[in-house]
């Protein structure tokens, strides 16, 4: 944790985007210049300022957006959100999907279902998000296509704007994780049917069913849900910016993305802080969930 | 004349498809008679195991194929059973032990819920009493507290106590045949008396009818009357443990007989060594697959193949046995 | 060939009071374990696994570290030795594994596998090495033709000739064979151990057999060595040993070894539970909880490890037991 | 087998969706909303702060000034907006009195007392301008006033005490205001339009501090509800001053306003919007694709769609399709976009040598004879940009028609030839890096600029691109004098042609406006003298002469003013306005007639 | 061994047609870099937007600059940052991997690891942006913002397999004769790792690849020159124009190299399973 934020807070902060100018009115004095990067904060040296930021990490004094001087807390507040609603239901139909369909080809592994699975997985994986989002946009939101859904925003106000809005984005995520999920689903689940006990399973008559969704399943929630935990922040704020800067949506990804163009200090160092902890808080229900899954972690 | 409890007739197992696939089991044939342990025995790579996993069908669908006249327990054919209808057999009628008790348990659910998930199974979907099988079941493997055994997961044995309470799971529906896959090979001296007396004695209580696979012939006639040698996917000899030992028939069998090295107060001579290697599975000589090593082969040895009587309890595939 | 001919020479290697820990937890795998083994003779160490068998082998090859005592190398204490008189000693010591597969690097050709120990220990030059490969395979009894090959490509017993092919290129005086027939087949195993007590024969050269099968040792060894929980129980000449076993666990081995029909328990507390709870337990003797003839000292004092005698004639033979029935101070109910 | 897979998960949220309609608005409700959308987000919502067209259009609207232009005259005229009248200029120009109405309030808002706006004071109007002279403002305004308005510049210096009082920005009473000035600035009340110079209570800055930036407080027909990364959300002030809507007064004119449907304003207080949207849409393509889905109501049109909706160029007109639906106007932005040399570096600017000072004009002017204006316009303006030459736009009365168009015009051979003559090669050529901040459009105006160079016979990879993270970065590495060939573009910030000349000014060198950092004595000289003209025959003779000067030096291949096409749904009666950074005002839109005339 | 490779490979129709693509691209962008192919990616030899003719097989683009001709060079582009980033995080990844597995537990394991929790935990493209910033205007940046976050991957892949190669009986032999470490890492341990640092290259090459695409587009990316993920934030502001020529070129281009790496990823991963070699 410590070291996320200095190793963020050196690259970024230190060595990153200046704001300055960007603050300065026109025909600005050399005063003014200084003013203003003593405003920021620029002129102090680099461990008061990488202080600062530590303290403002443990007590959640994130300060002022640079660009709108909003509160950054209220930011995060505001956009995360949006951003939980955009991604959660393609987070979760891609995982279910590629789980489904990664038990599926294991089950039948070596057989033409599995062939079909795993061929639509590599061609799944081999589309770029950009690609998809710019496809899926052409398909679906535009007269060049059926035209069906919104090309950009987000005026969600009930269960059906949501729908509307969330759809293409979701179809998106899914269309760019499946691929990736059923593969390493897919590899789990069939180590998994691999292993010993599952024969003995077989040689104590146990049906398919028992076999996948009681043993298989038990067995390989521990990989499953470290993918599962860890992907969470990346897919929060990772993915949530491809889509948000491209669907012009306000969540935290469009939020992060202004603030990579235009170098919004307190805003990247609270995105970056607030991952790390994410980071963390997913290692900590990580290693809590191991413990309640695997007895071999529990009772050792 | 008793029905025998496990009769397999004509079982092959070939591995890969077309041209390229590799007999790996040939025509094995043999009865086992209910309270009656059988030994297979052979050394590593001679298809004791594939012939265990086809009895059971358990062996994959893809890339391996299976054929035979009839496997039949007690009397009742189950090669042409459906999968659904040989699931019921499985685990109730017949049951198997495996070689490594580390693995072949579930480590993510405890002893009581593996062996009462099998009881419930098949006997008898009641939670209590599948509880009480199961307690009982370990218990009658020679666990003083089976409580205790119950509640652990697998990591939390040791391997013995794991091999015993596989040997409990097996014998928890009373199964009329026990397919024990070296059982005790991964287990110290002591531990391995141990299951091979418990196993022996539920054996004998219950009636129950054992095919005990092992490469080391000391254990399976510690533990078996009857015993057939395998060699390269062929049953080569049946006969009776006593008579194995004291006059095996079968080059290979006495070969194989004379590589074990004896305890004795006075250090034995040389040991003798069959010569040569085992041939490869993908390259067997045609005729007797032996005739290339044994020192009493004749030219009729490579060229047809000598049978042993199917059913009989006793016999050999030679044309000059000792 | 008689033993007590040269019982006056000094051991080629001898353990003093050696004691070797695990990693982690500090629990002795090895405990204060007197050895020695003779040029040109056999030593099997016979143990149930986590016996401390291989804890000792490693030892010596210092592949692990000692925790107190000594290893001595004709004398030289091999755990005080600086790096260079430690490649030394290396070339003399050299080991057989128990998976002949494992032990050989599957990227790596046999030609190359049995060229590194000479390159690294500068024998010889590219000519005379290749001479010695070949010399050495054939004497293993496998065609210099291997040498292209890789080890996959070899059955299991060709696969420990190699492996002992490579313990044998540098001419070594000692080689330890750490449980090197336990994966193979019986008639491999027959085979390989032929082909080791031949090597002995024709090479002379002393053999530290670490074994948990003891008709393998009883085939192969001079002198057998038991170990129960890292303790040395009991050593003596092999024909003396398997005449008159004398620690009761030795006994009980014998008993298990014995493929006696039905299978027989020997007497003692064998209970697998038992066994178990009985970790705990801080008996004075390692084997006391299991002990049939335990008795209250057992629990209470450490045995000595002491000589009986025999009036028979081999008494000149040395024959050391690590129990209190033996000893005379404590055990004097026998 | 894509196929079925796209099929497939397209079908699942289809069904179980039953697929999503456009949520319901406006049209069905009562209140008159207004949904705009903006090519980009403002930043702080503080006056003092309002430095982009963005968040000078919302402050505007927010806020009150003195002083607005007339909603439709075009030129521009100023009209009083919060001030009583017009100012009271002394004769020597140097003070200016200003009388405010009275009886306006600030918003209700809990920075007040007792929770309610209270008046405006003239005080109020000194407080606002005072801020931008404090340094914790951060303001963005303060260069329109230093070193103009007296005692101003001390005051900062002696601690920025809002108690003191500056000798040159004072409240004579309640409602009187005096400017006093250091020198004749006549453009001082189109700065009092911007919403730099817009009205701020010093209560709700010392209660929310930066925050303010977030959370306004103003007096302006309008109130913001909510704000984020893509739009603002404002309502009605239902307390604004009642302030009926003269057509007349503000330059209505039949033969345009009449079509707009602007004639009904007669007479009607403003706001008439219950509410105003405004998007932030910085995607040309996904700003045009609300538009035509009809999520918004107004657009500036993108360049790319120049092509499918304009049934002819010169003079810009829709399509008989579109303009049943819908309102078009094109107008030229009194800014432009230029590529600057920077004079400061010696590859290409000026050189101490004057041998290879001459060789370093003589390259830029090859340079500027290789830039092909026709095909960039045609590239990213559809050809209906306005190409000029030099710094006076068409927008500007300065600018000269009739003038010589010489230095806009593409001459390979002349380039080829001046560079020949003064011993350019291809191994004496330097290495020039140009600058841009990321984007696409930068990207591409990039490789066009190199293709234009290498028709020259400029080496390809002499030309290299210089990009940076963020607009700031460029904007500090070229003020700190590391780019030479800088694309820049201006937007004025109020319309007199003083805005534009004041770029080559040699004391606004960088990090001045003058990123070309062009410092010619004669311009200098020229620029001072017309410091304290009006609009004149003869002001404008001296700025015909400035950028005669400029052209001649090559300091700068210039320019072009875009053509902004606007389009609105003709459910609204309003005019669009947008081309200097000064006001846009929201109050005067309203639904059309027939709309409006429905229950 | 490597025979053996490439006799599966062959038989496997899949991994081949993966070759293949791969092999056809590589071409391409050889014969960008040798000039032959591409080099007019910069010119401008159209009008805007120009549809699919005789001159221009894939249209122009906004600018007039021939499409197909950015789409050839945009494969060398392609190539140059995959086979670099590939190439450079490989190694690094194999150095400490090897290091952090033989040194299991020791205070280098502990860093190392520590070091790739921290990579791990930054969002990458905030990490690609602050190495942009920190390293201002290099044409490297976002070469070296993928090298450092990718080794993680291979480091750990490689420290599993050092550990568990570490315990295998030909180790031990190794330090038996006292092969000093260093020697037995490179003769005995890296070599048996050379399998899956093949596949995790070529799954690294996919995703610098689709990184590159990500970056450029997001405006991190390559500095002067063109890429697909440029091609392909053009067409982002013209699709909905109604333009598509960059979109397909470069999607298709992409879609098609990224097939193929992936095709022949899994067919190496196969043909090189280190079990079915024992077998």
């Amino acid at each position: 944790m410590l070291g996320v934020t200095f190793i963020s807070f050196l690259l970024m902060v230190y060595f990153g985007p200046d704001k300055t100018y960007e603050l300065l009115g026109k025909n600005p004095t050399e005063e003014q210049i200084r003013e203003v990067r003593h405003e920021l904060g620029y002129d102090r040296p680099f461990l008061v300022r990488y202080g600062d930021y530590l303290r403002e990490l443990v007590t959640f004094d994130l300060g002022l957006s640079d660009s709108n001087g909003e509160p950054v807390a209220a930011i995060l507040a505001r956009t995360l959100p949006v951003s939980l609603a955009l991604v959660l239901p393609g987070f979760v139909i891609g995982n279910l999907l590629g789980l489904a369909l990664g038990l599926l080809a294991a089950w039948y592994r070596g057989k033409w279902l599995d062939k079909l699975v795993m061929s639509a997985s590599v061609v799944g994986m081999s589309i770029s998000f950009i690609v998809i989002i710019i496809g899926l946009q052409i398909l679906l939101c535009t007269p060049y296509g059926l035209n069906l859904f919104p090309v950009r925003g987000w005026q969600v106000d009930g269960p059906g704007s949501y729908l509307y809005y969330v759809t293409v984005p979701t179809l998106a995520l899914v269309l760019v994780t499946l691929g990736y999920n059923t593969r390493f689903y897919r590899a789990v689940m069939a180590e998994e049917i691999e292993r010993d006990h599952i024969r003995t399973l077989r040689a104590y008559g146990a049906s398919p069913a028992e076999q996948l969704f009681k043993h298989v399943l038990k067995n390989s929630l521990v990989p499953v849900l470290t993918r599962i935990m860890f992907s969470i922040p990346f897919v929060v704020i990772s993915g949530s910016l491809l889509l948000e800067s491209y669907f012009g949506i306000p969540g935290i990804g469009l939020v992060t993305f202004n603030a990579i163009t235009s170098g919004d200090q307190p805003i990247l160092k609270a995105v970056v802080g607030l991952t790390g902890i994410l980071f963390v808080v997913a290692l900590m229900i990580n290693d809590m969930l191991y413990s309640l899954v695997d007895p071999r972690i529990a009772r050792p | 004349m008793t029905v025998p409890a496990l009769r397999v007739s004509g079982l092959s197992v070939w591995i890969g498809s077309g041209a390229d696939s590799i007999q790996v089991v040939d025509g094995v044939s043999f009865d086992i008679d209910p309270g009656e342990a059988t030994g297979l025995v052979g050394e590593s790579g001679c298809g004791k195991t594939m012939t265990a996993m086809a009895i059971l069908g358990l062996l994959p669908s893809t890339g391996v194929r299976v054929s035979c006249d009839h496997i039949e327990i007690n009397g009742r054919d189950v090669s042409r059973l459906n999968t659904a209808q040989r699931r019921k057999v499985l685990g109730r009628d017949i049951a198997m032990i495996f070689q490594q008790p580390a693995t072949a348990l579930d480590p993510v659910f405890t002893m009581g819920q593996q062996i009462s998930a099998v009881y419930r199974r098949h006997a008898d979907g009641n939670q209590r009493r599948a509880h009480e099988a199961m307690l009982a079941s370990l218990e009658s493997v020679g666990f003083e507290r089976p409580e205790e055994i119950a509640q652990a997961y697998p990591h939390e044995l040791s391997g013995g106590m794991r091999q015993l309470s596989m040997i409990a799971m097996a014998m928890v529906c009373k199964p009329a045949v026990i397919i024990a896959d070296e059982p005790t090979t991964a287990l110290d001296s002591s531990t391995r008396a141990l299951i091979l007396h418990q196993l022996q004695q539920l054996q004998a209580l219950h009636g129950t009818a054992m095919l005990f696979i092992s490469h080391d012939l000391g254990v399976v006639r510690q533990s078996c009357r009857n015993v057939m040698v395998m060699y390269c996917g062929r049953l080569i000899e049946k006969t009776d443990c006593q008579n194995l030992f004291s006059h095996a028939r079968h080059p290979y069998s006495a070969g194989l007989l004379s590589c074990i090295p004896q305890l004795g107060a006075t250090r034995p001579g040389r040991i003798s060594s069959i010569p040569g290697q085992v041939p490869a599975l993908a390259d067997l000589p045609s005729g007797c697959h032996f005739a290339a090593r044994c020192n009493r082969s004749e030219p009729r040895c490579s060229e047809s193949t000598p049978v042993l009587d199917a059913q009989d309890k006793k016999g050999v595939a030679c044309f000059r046995p000792l | 060939m008689s033993n007590s001919s040269l019982q006056t020479k000094p051991p080629m290697l001898e353990l003093q009071d050696l004691s070797v820990s695990f990693d982690r937890q500090r629990q002795l795998a090895v405990d204060r374990v007197n050895l020695s083994i003779q040029e040109g003779l056999t030593l099997g160490l016979v143990g149930s696994s986590g016996a401390g068998k291989s804890s000792i082998a490693r030892a010596i090859m210092r592949l692990h570290d000692a925790d107190s005592g000594k290893i001595l190398f004709r004398g030289e204490d091999i755990l005080r030795m600086d790096p260079r008189e430690m490649k030394a000693v290396r070339q003399r010591i050299q080991l057989v594994f128990q998976d002949p597969l494992a032990s050989l690097s599957p990227r790596r050709s046999v030609g190359q596998t049995l060229l590194e120990p000479l390159q690294h220990f500068a024998l010889g030059d590219t000519l005379s090495r290749q001479e010695k490969i070949r010399h050495t395979l054939h004497t293993v009894g496998l065609d210099h033709d291997v040498l292209r090959r890789y080890p996959h490509q070899f059955s299991a017993g060709q696969q420990q000739r190699i492996a002992i092919a490579r313990a044998l290129v540098t001419d070594p005086d000692l080689l330890i064979a750490d449980e090197a027939v336990a994966s193979l087949d019986v008639s491999i195993q027959a085979q390989i151990l032929e082909l080791i007590l031949d090597l002995q024969k024709d090479l002379g050269i002393a053999l530290l057999f670490i074994s948990h099968d003891l008709a393998v040792i009883r085939q192969i060894a001079d002198e057998v060595a038991i170990m129960y929980r890292g303790q040395l129980l009991e050593q003596s000449s092999a024909d003396a040993f398997f005449s008159g076993p004398a620690h009761p666990y030795s006994r009980a081995l014998l008993t298990f070894a014995s493929s006696a029909e039905p299978p027989r328990l020997p007497d003692g507390n064998w209970n697998l539970e038992q066994a178990r709870s009985a970790m705990e337990v801080n008996a004075s003797c390692v084997f006391a909880h299991k002990c049939a003839e335990k008795m209250p000292v057992c629990e209470q004092l450490e045995p000595r490890s002491h000589r009986i005698q025999y009036r028979d004639e081999r008494a000149m033979e040395p024959h050391c037991v690590k129990c209190h029935l033996y000893d005379e101070a404590t055990g004097n109910e026998n | 087998m894509l196929k079925i897979k796209i099929l497939l998960i397209l079908l699942v949220p289809l069904m179980a969706g039953g697929c999503g309609q456009p949520p319901a608005t406006g049209d069905v409700s009562p209140a008159k909303i207004y949904r705009h959308a903006m090519d980009g987000a403002p930043g702080s919502l503080d006056p003092a702060q309002a430095a982009s067209i963005y968040a000078n259009f919302v402050v505007v609207n927010i806020y009150d000034t003195l002083y607005r232009y007339k909603y439709l005259a075009r030129p521009y005229q100023l009209q009083p907006n919060l001030a009583a009248a017009m100012p009271e200029i002394s004769e020597d120009g140097l003070e200016v009195t200003i009388r405010l109405r009275q009886g306006v309030h600030f918003i209700n808002d809990p920075a007040f007392e007792d929770g309610t706006g209270r008046e405006i004071k003239a005080h109020d109007f000194v407080y606002s301008i005072k801020r931008h002279f404090d340094p914790v403002t951060r303001a963005q305004g303060a260069w329109l006033w230093q070193q103009r308005i007296e005692g101003l510049d001390r005051w900062k210096a002696e601690g920025s005490d809002y108690d003191l009082e500056v000798s040159g920005l004072r409240a004579l009473d309640d409602y009187t205001v005096q400017i006093r000035l250091t020198r004749p600035f006549p453009q001082l009340i189109h700065t009092l339009t911007q919403g730099f110079a817009a009205i701020v209570p010093r209560e709700a800055v010392e209660k929310y501090g930066q925050m303010l930036a977030s959370h306004p407080v103003g007096s302006g027909p309008f109130m913001l509800t909510s704000r984020d990364s893509v739009r603002v959300v404002m309502v009605r002030n239902p307390h604004y001053r009642k302030e009926p809507f003269d057509l007349a007064d503000e330059g209505f004119d039949h033969a345009i306003h009449e079509a707009w449907g602007l004639q009904k304003l007669q007479g009607k207080s403003p706001p008439f919007l219950d509410q105003l949207e405004i998007e932030f849409i910085n995607e040309g393509a996904a700003r045009w694709n609300a538009f035509s889905a009809g999520e918004v109501d107004f657009i500036k049109v993108p360049v790319s769609q120049f092509d499918s909706i304009l049934s002819r160029r010169e003079p810009p007109q829709l399509k008989p399709e579109l303009a049943e639906r819908f309102h078009f106007e094109a107008s030229s932005e009194s800014g432009f976009i230029y590529t600057n040399f920077n004079m400061a570096d010696e590859r290409i600017g000026y050189h101490p040598d004057p041998g290879q000072d001459r060789r370093n004009q003589a390259l830029r002017c090859a340079m500027v004879k290789a830039f092909d204006w026709t095909r960039s316009n045609e590239t990213f303006f559809y050809k209906i940009g306005r190409v000029f030459p030099g710094v006076l736009t068409p927008a500007v009365p300065e600018y000269d028609a009739a003038g010589d168009t010489s230095y806009i015009q593409r001459d390979l051979e002349g380039a080829r030839q001046l560079l020949a003559e003064n011993g350019w090669n291809e191994e004496t050529l330097p290495v020039l890096e140009y600058g841009f901040p990321n984007g696409v459009t930068e990207r591409q105006s990039f490789e066009q600029f190199r293709n234009f160079m290498t028709d020259a016979g400029y080496p390809a990879d002499k030309i290299r691109p210089l990009i940076f993270a963020t607009y700031g970065d460029y904007q500090r590495a070229y003020s700190a004098g590391k780019v030479p060939l800088i694309n820049s573009s201006w937007t004025m910030d109020y319309p007199d042609a003083e805005n534009l000349v004041q770029l080559y000014y040699g004391p606004n060198a960088s990090p001045g406006t003058n990123s070309a950092n062009y410092n010619n004595p004669e311009y200098n000289r020229l620029y001072e003298a017309s410091i304290a003209m009006h609009e004149s025959p003869e002001r404008t003779a001296i700025y015909r002469q400035m950028n005669q000067l400029l052209m001649e030096d090559c300091a700068s291949i210039t320019g072009i003013s875009r053509t902004l096409l606007f389009m609105w749904n003709k459910d609204f009666a309003m005019k669009p306005d947008r081309s200097f950074l000064g006001g846009y005002f929201m109050r005067f839109v309203d639904l059309a007639e027939s709309l409006n005339d429905a229950p | 061994m490597m025979r053996e490779t490439w006799q599966r490979l062959k038989s496997d129709p899949y991994g081949l047609s993966g070759l293949i693509v791969v092999s056809v691209f590589f071409l391409i962008a050889s014969c960008v870099w040798s000039g032959l192919l591409g080099q007019g990616w910069y010119e401008v030899s159209g009008t805007r937007w120009e549809g699919i003719s005789a001159e221009h097989w894939f249209g122009t683009n906004l600018i007039g600059q021939d499409i197909l001709q950015r789409t050839l060079f945009g494969t060398a582009t392609a190539f140059e940052v995959g086979l670099t980033v590939t190439i450079c995080s490989t190694l690094l990844g194999t150095v400490m991997g090897a290091l952090s597995g033989w040194y299991n537990h020791s205070w280098l394991d502990e860093i190392i690891l520590w070091l790739k929790g921290v990579l791990d935990a930054i969002p990458f493209y905030l990490f690609a942006a602050a190495v942009a910033f920190a390293l201002q205007g290099s044409p490297w940046a976002m070469h070296v913002a993928m090298i450092v976050t990718f080794w993680t991957t291979t480091a750990r892949i490689i420290r599993g397999e050092v550990i568990r190669i570490k315990q295998r009986g030909f180790i031990e032999a190794a330090r038996a004769i006292g092969l000093p470490g260093l020697k037995t890492v490179f003769r005995h341990v890296l070599p048996n790792t050379f399998h899956l640092l093949l596949v995790q290259a070529s799954i690294v090459f996919v995703a610098a690849i689709n990184t590159e695409v990500i970056l450029s587009f997001l405006g991190l990316g390559i500095q002067d020159g063109v890429s697909w993920g440029l091609m392909l934030a053009e067409s982002s502001q013209e699709v909905l124009a109604g333009h598509f020529g960059n979109f397909l070129a470069a999607g298709t281009a992409l879609f098609l190299l990224l097939m193929g790496f992936n095709l022949l990823a899994d067919a190496l991963q196969d043909a090189l399973d280190s079990r079915r070699i024992v077998r």
